[in-house]
């Protein structure tokens, strides 16, 4: 029986450890779920940290490669270490499916890569509709201050001052970053109706804590965010100060679905209790497109077959219906706001709205 | 009747032996030894033994160039950086960018980016010249952490975190094509990184290298013989630069991507670890340390891809406790070495 | 305006007592030791178990971080550290540097890699108003808690014998010696000491820093950025050097967010080159 | 003939608030051998330092050969023929004596800055080094560590090494030190035999030595100048036995 | 006749590997001072610092007051009463030289006045680094240091080196007075044997860390002929 060996690059070490962990255990998870076969060909999974590093993750993409016969490569836990894998994608002809950075131009890069997580321009945009609508005048963004939070930034004021609101002032936050106390400081002195915050999970939540240490929230200013905020992986460690945070994604794990409930089941058997967090489903979904993508091509795993087979695939995932848009090779999906709440003791991204069949904002536009 | 006259009256022609012994003793500092042959046909060999190996390999030559040209400011100058990496970081720009915007010619990138490295090594050298090991640890981290986040800031320039993408390099010398496999890739860092060892193993034995480690030995006294200790610092510091900057352009132009993390600490930390690790102050230090530990590190890797630090610290502990120098004894079997650093700040 | 100066303070105290352990270890005896961070790691993880774990309250964790810290500091610097003291530095680097690693790695395995919170008790968290200041409660107790630290220390090692004879051990190990001091037995304390206050240290800033297994490599450039800012002969340089850099980096990042992240380093690089021996260098050439 | 090589005019230097050298005005003929004697912590050191770019003066001027060489960097006065030797070795420990000399010597030749030709190729530097070495019996070791030797023989290369760059003022602060005693006589007579244009300042606390040796002596006393004169007059002059030499000198 | 202070046997000792010291055996008895000779590398440094115990030691024996110290650490030698003023003085350099003085303190009759009384000088710069000390000084500060460790057996390598002539005698005289007034001993290294001889009361010479004349001082400073042999010393080399 035919093998066909998946390379899964991705940051198990370093200050991204935590996306390597949630992806690779969400990939686990669905073959668990969906057994090790499909069209005859066994698959067979290749994990190798990178370290966050993009010379790194270019190598041993390109080893495994020439050198383990992959015939996919998938993960890619941040946007330059994609960027740099994208001219071997495209010299070798070998498929890459991105399952966690976020960064609109990605798919640009290759014509063989594509992408299961999704891009910060999606799901900042539905932030800034729903501010405008739900009353909110003007608004302070924080972000990090690096290329997907300079996404977040550009998206949600767009969207959120074609929309009458107004956008107050714009505070970037280094990564590297211990205190956050000067940058709050400048959001409480400029009094807005709500701070839209984007910053990468593990910040987010020591954000969230000094945010309700000054006591902003009882100066009357709204927390809004992206999704990466209050990460389900920790929310539930962050206590009562997170309760009442509106935040846009793609994916809770709060997610009312039969789809959802088997998967957040096997995934916590499979990691004692871990939360699976919007990352796993990324990592989720990119075996599921891999597997929907063989069927569809009979187990031919060339790059050229398999990537027609990708565009304009569509299925149910834990996360609600996505499909793969056939002219830009990036992801379809609902964005979901959610409201973090108390629920049987423990905190959730509770949904209380959808919108529907988002495509990503940035390429939509570029035509 | 006493040892000066000993000297000078017992032996027949007490100078004259003298003399002779002298060249002998300084002839020998300077020969080829064994193990420096050794090496460079290891390197060659490898190219026809291990094809499927290139990639790991073209990345030790990078990063053996690079210790290599650390090893000229630590080992020689004793001048601890942690900031090396703001030369490396920098070529590498410069060769994307130049293959971006302007000429996709491997080589001339390479001359460019390490001529223009040497130029900020020139103009960041005065920050080395004063303090302890400690001040200039920081001073020089402080430089590499600017950069860095210099690079994330002009994002217009460098695509900031995204880094630099989208540009490819003509073969070398319009000869060799770049291949999937990192065949010429290969070849092109070994010639590099050999021209570069051969440049500074000359550098190592002329006076200059020897004034350099006088001036890492005793600084008051290497005045009084008339060493002008900051201009041989600013001129060891700016060729260090160079020969970084060098490494970071081959890593640019072997993988056609520039991100923000060739600029990044931990690259300044490995670099210096691999250089103390394979032994300071003998050049050979950094390449030894360069295959050794990326070989391990790769090893590992892929063996517990969440857990290898482990292992490495583990090893490095282990390293330092049975004593580097006494695992480096077995290539100082040739007599009249350099005297390898040991005092590092003492 | 001064609740950015309190933020500036209280940052600054917070960088101190993260590396006031390390003005110990490097310091007073001049051991380059990276893996201080490790040490500040332990103490944050002690409490996060204590108090998560077993919800014993935050004033108890706080001892328990630092001995906890102090013993593992002891029983390292017996079996591995003091085999140490004379190597090069660059020995000292690479070694510590491995047992940071080490660290990470273990951690990972055992606390999993995700950022630890800690949940404060009520009187500590939040805010109140000092004459129209918004003061954080617990950034006021961090000020206090390192006002006193530095005191005390600065008392220790200048004033009482043992420090005499620390700086004595260090400046010449054989005839310290010769001359009667038990060299393996003051540095082993001064040693578990330093460890203690890393301790210390990380179980204090895990509130406002965080606290995950990168910790140690996260942190390490503060911590000497403040000890090579404020000297490692004394104990004050260090802690003025905390406050100037607390209060500019904050006030950097504040007035003027454009050049934040540049404020911090070239600060250090500017104080460097002034006082390339720390603020109060203590003897001449 | 009375040409002045080397003088200080109204050098002060200050320690903190201790006045280490205290308003000093002193002139050195050429081709004198000039001591320099004094009491422990009279300054006599600080006033090499002073004169060699080791320590800055806090006030008053430094002449050399008529040019005031008072803020110039030590290595140019070196340059300029300006070298001493240190009263506690000043050696580079992973050197050994062969190298040590070798690099003194380039460095004097100009060459020192070559980047491209190795030591071993420069003929007259290596033959000239073996030659001093050999004359300060230090031949047999000159492939040794220098760490290791005892510290007599690093006392004879600290001393060749100053005579490694053919100085033209030589400064000798307690050469003698740690030397045995019938070395030192051997030692000074090479001092001695040093060309008649070359001068010598030398600081020395055997009084055996001094007298042999000077032909001219200063005493500093508390950091000023306290006597000066030739050997007869100084030896007899009682002030002198008082503060310095005792009664059975 | 009480236990002589210091007892060595067939001492064998050096660096490493390497044994400069082949065998010594000597004898000091309370209350008298031993001038230890011979050229440069002959090993008498080397042997003292053995006795201090910061040298490898290889094989023999070394009894202080009748008690076996062979085996003991350095700074437990120093508690058990031996007092070193090293030969490259080694002043603590980021210590005042107060705090040299204290650091390594022990209770006995030898206290900050006492040393203070012995070399005003130090009392003047008391407040001064170790580093920031004149050459001379820093010889005083090392024999005051170990006077301060009250010690039973003084071990002085070279102590008068760089010291004013006018010093040089009293401190000689100074340490014989000491050592016989405290019923301690002394061994003194010297270079100049005319100076000290007169000053001491036995006298050994060393030659390649072997002992080749053991006997009275008297009778050494008398012996032209070995002095000459094993030091080079002319007669009348001093003028
Ligand atoms: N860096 C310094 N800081 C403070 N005082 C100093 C410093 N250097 C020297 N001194 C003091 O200056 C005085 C002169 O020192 P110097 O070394 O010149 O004496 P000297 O004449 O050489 O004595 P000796 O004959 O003992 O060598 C001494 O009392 C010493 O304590
Ligand atoms: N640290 C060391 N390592 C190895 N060998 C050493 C060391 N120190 C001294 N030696 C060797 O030991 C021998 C004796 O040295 P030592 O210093 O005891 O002689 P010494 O009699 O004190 O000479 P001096 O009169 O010059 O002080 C010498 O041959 C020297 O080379
Ligand atoms: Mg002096
Ligand atoms: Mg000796």
């Amino acid at each position: 029986q035919e093998v066909v060996k998946v390379g899964l690059i991705l940051p198990m070490t370093g200050p991204f450890a935590s996306t390597g962990r949630q992806v690779s255990a969400g990939a686990k998870t669905f073959i668990q779920t969906h057994g090790d076969t499909v069209a005859g060909k066994k698959i067979e999974l290749i994990i190798r940290d990178d370290a966050g590093v993009a010379d790194q993750t270019r190598r041993i993409a390109q080893e495994l490669v020439v050198n383990d016969g992959a015939k996919v490569l998938a993960g890619f836990g941040l946007t330059p270490l994609a960027m740099s894998v994208a001219p071997v994608a495209t010299q070798a002809k070998v498929p890459a499916i991105v399952m966690a950075a976020g960064t609109a131009s990605i798919t640009k890069a290759s014509p063989f890569i594509t992408r299961t997580s999704g891009t910060l321009p999606q799901y900042s945009l539905p932030v800034g509709t729903w501010a405008a609508q739900n009353g909110i005048k003007n608004v302070v963004t924080l972000v990090s201050d690096y290329g997907p939070g300079i996404d977040a930034e550009k998206w949600f004021t767009k969207e959120f001052k074609a929309k009458g609101g107004e956008v107050t002032e714009a505070v970037r936050v280094p990564l590297q970053n211990p205190d956050f106390a000067p940058f709050l400081q400048r959001v409480r002195d400029a009094k807005p109706d709500a701070v839209f915050v984007f910053l990468p999970s593990g910040v987010g939540s020591l954000f969230m804590k000094q945010f309700s240490e000054r006591g902003l929230a009882d100066a009357g200013i709204k927390l809004i965010a992206t999704g990466d905020v209050t990460d389900d992986d920790i929310l539930n460690s962050m206590g009562k100060p997170s309760i009442g945070t509106i935040t846009g994604h793609f994916y809770a794990t709060a997610h009312d679905s039969p789809e959802n409930k088997a998967y957040v089941e096997a995934f916590k058997k499979a990691n004692d209790n871990m939360r699976p967090n919007f990352m796993s489903v990324g990592g989720y979904d990119g075996m599921a497109l891999i597997y929907a993508a063989l069927e569809k091509t009979k187990g031919d795993a060339s790059g050229p077959a398999f990537m027609e087979a990708v565009k304009g695939l569509s299925w149910t995932s834990p996360r609600g219906p996505v499909s793969i848009d056939p002219e830009t090779r990036d992801i379809i999906q609902n964005i979901y706001m959610r409201e973090v709440k108390e629920v049987n003791g423990e905190l959730q991204n509770v949904e209380f709205q959808t919108f529907e069949a988002l495509k990503d904002p940035e390429k939509a536009e570029a035509k | 009747m006493s040892a000066v006259q000993q000297e000078t009256t017992v032996t027949a022609n007490p100078t004259a032996d003298a003399e002779s012994r002298a060249t002998r003793l300084m002839k020998r500092r300077s020969r080829v030894r064994f193990y420096e042959i050794v090496i460079w046909l290891a390197a060659i060999a490898a190219y026809f033994v291990l094809p499927s190996k290139m990639l790991i390999l073209t990345e030790i030559a990078i990063l053996a160039l690079f210790a290599v040209s650390l090893d000229l400011v630590l080992g020689f100058a004793g001048i601890v950086s942690l900031g090396h990496t703001a030369f490396f970081g920098f070529g590498a720009y410069i060769a994307g960018l130049l293959a971006l915007h302007f000429i996709a010619e491997p080589v001339i990138g390479l001359i460019v980016a390490g001529i223009l490295s040497g130029v900020l090594g020139l103009l960041t050298s005065f920050l080395i010249l004063r303090g302890s090991d400690l001040t200039r640890l920081m001073t020089t981290l402080g430089i590499g952490l600017m950069m860095a986040e210099l690079a994330n800031q002009m994002a217009w320039l460098t695509g900031g975190a995204d880094g630099l993408s989208g540009f490819s390099l003509n073969p070398v010398l319009g000869l060799f094509e770049f291949d999937l496999f990192g065949k010429t890739g290969y070849l092109y860092c070994l010639a590099v990184l050999f021209i570069g060892t051969m440049i500074m193993r000359r550098i190592a034995f002329s006076p200059f290298g020897l004034s350099l480690k006088a001036i890492k030995g005793n600084p008051m006294r290497a005045a009084m013989i008339a060493v002008p200790a900051r201009k041989r610092i600013v001129t060891a510091y700016t060729i260090a630069a160079v020969f970084a900057g060098m490494a970071g352009a081959l890593l640019a132009q072997t993988t056609s991507f520039v991100s923000p993390d060739v600029l990044a600490f931990h690259r300044s930390a490995d670099v210096l670890l691999v250089l103390v690790i394979g032994g300071t102050g003998y050049l050979y230090g950094g390449i030894f340390g360069a295959v050794l530990f990326t070989l391990v590190k790769d090893w590992l890797s892929v063996v517990t891809p969440q857990y290898w630090m482990f292992y490495i610290g583990l090893i490095l502990v282990v390293l330092v406790l049975i004593g580097r120098d006494r695992l480096a004894r077995w290539i100082e079997y040739l007599p009249e070495r350099f005297s390898k650093s040991k005092e590092e700040g003492r | 305006m001064l609740t950015i100066l309190f933020d500036g303070v209280a940052y600054g105290m917070l960088l101190f007592i993260l590396a006031c352990g390390l003005t110990v270890t490097l310091g007073l005896m001049n051991f380059i030791n990276l893996a201080h961070g490790a040490f500040a790691m332990a103490g944050g993880y002690v409490t996060v178990i204590m108090m998560n774990r077993y919800g014993i309250s935050f004033y108890w964790c706080l001892p328990a971080a630092f001995l906890v810290s102090a013993l593992i500091g002891l029983v390292l610097e017996r079996t591995l550290y003091q085999w140490l003291y004379q190597a090069p530095h660059l020995d000292q680097v690479l070694f510590s540097i491995g047992i940071v690693f080490m660290a990470i790695a273990a951690t990972d395995y055992f606390m999993g890699g995700q950022q630890q919170l800690i949940n404060l008790p009520p009187e500590l968290s939040g805010r109140m108003d000092v004459f129209g200041v918004g003061v954080g409660r617990y950034r006021l107790f961090t000020i206090v808690v390192c006002a006193l630290l530095a005191v005390a220390l600065q008392f220790i090692l200048s004033k009482t014998r043992f420090g005499s004879r620390l700086r004595a051990a260090v400046d010449d190990r054989r005839v310290a010696m010769g001359l009667g001091i038990n060299v393996p037995l003051v540095f082993a304390l001064t040693f578990a000491f330093g460890s203690g206050l890393a301790g210390l240290g990380g179980a204090m800033g895990a509130e406002i820093l965080g606290l995950d297994p990168n910790f140690p490599l996260k942190f390490m450039i503060y911590f000497l950025i403040v000890v090579s800012v404020g000297g490692t002969s004394t104990v004050s340089g260090p802690f003025l050097a905390a406050l100037l850099l607390g209060i500019a980096d904050v006030a950097g990042k504040y007035y003027v967010p454009a050049i934040g992240p540049f404020v911090i380093y070239a600060l250090m690089i500017v104080m460097l080159i002034v006082r390339p021996n720390g603020l109060f260098a203590r003897g001449g050439r | 003939m009375s040409d002045i090589v080397l003088e200080t005019r109204n050098l002060k230097r200050y320690f903190g608030a201790f006045l280490a050298t205290n308003d000093v005005s002193l002139k050195v003929e050429r081709g004198a051998r000039h001591a320099l004697i004094g009491p422990n912590g009279a300054g006599k050191t600080t006033l090499i330092n002073l004169l060699t770019g080791v320590l800055p003066p806090s006030e008053g001027q430094v002449f050399l050969e008529g040019e005031d060489i008072t803020s110039m960097a030590s290595f140019r006065r070196v340059k300029r023929g300006l070298t001493r030797t240190f009263q506690i070795n000043q050696l580079f420990s992973e050197f050994t004596p062969l190298e040590t000399v070798a690099l003194a010597i380039a460095e004097r030749e100009g060459v020192g800055h070559n980047l491209w030709r190795s030591i071993a190729g420069y003929g007259k530097v290596v033959d000239e080094a073996a030659t001093l070495l050999a004359r300060f019996g230090l031949a047999s070791v000159m492939a040794e560590r220098t760490v290791i030797l005892p510290y007599g023989k690093q006392r004879l290369l600290e001393i060749a090494l100053a005579f490694a760059s053919k100085p033209r003022v030589l400064l000798l602060d307690e050469p003698a030190a740690g030397v045995p005693e019938d070395e030192r006589h051997e030692v000074l007579s090479i001092v001695s035999d040093l060309p008649a244009d070359v001068t010598v300042l030398l600081i020395e606390h055997d009084m055996d030595l001094v007298f042999s040796f000077a032909n001219r002596i200063s005493v500093l006393v508390a950091g000023a100048l306290f006597t000066e004169g030739t050997v007869a007059e100084i030896s007899a002059d009682p002030r002198v036995k008082a503060v310095y030499l005792g009664e059975n000198a | 006749m009480n236990t002589p202070v210091l007892v060595t046997e067939k001492l064998v000792a050096g660096y490493g590997e390497a044994s400069v010291l082949s065998g010594i055996s000597l004898t000091i008895q309370e209350g008298r001072t031993l001038a230890l000779l011979g050229r440069n590398g002959t090993g008498k440094t080397t042997f003292v610092n053995t006795l201090a115990g910061v040298t490898t030691y290889h094989a023999g024996s070394i009894h202080l007051m009748g008690r076996d110290i062979t085996r003991l650490r350095a700074d437990r030698r120093a508690a058990a009463g031996i007092g070193w003023v090293p030969q490259e003085r080694n002043i603590f350099k980021s210590l005042t030289v107060e705090e040299n003085l204290t650091a390594i303190a022990r209770p006995g009759v030898w206290n900050l006045e006492r040393v203070y009384g012995m070399f005003p000088r130090l009392q003047e710069r008391r407040k001064n680094l170790g580093n920031q000390l004149s050459g001379g000084e820093q010889q005083m500060l090392a024999v005051g240091r170990a006077l301060m460790v009250n010690p039973k057996l003084l071990l002085l390598d070279e102590p008068t080196e760089g010291l004013a002539p006018i010093i040089v005698d009293e401190l000689l005289a100074a340490i014989r007075r000491i050592v016989e007034g405290e019923g301690m001993s002394a061994i003194i290294i010297e270079q100049k044997a005319r100076k000290v001889l007169p000053l001491t009361d036995d006298a050994v010479i060393l030659d390649r860390g072997a002992v080749v004349y053991q006997g009275s001082s008297a009778e050494l400073l008398a012996d032209e002929a070995i002095l000459g042999q094993h030091l080079g010393v002319e007669k009348g080399a001093r003028h």
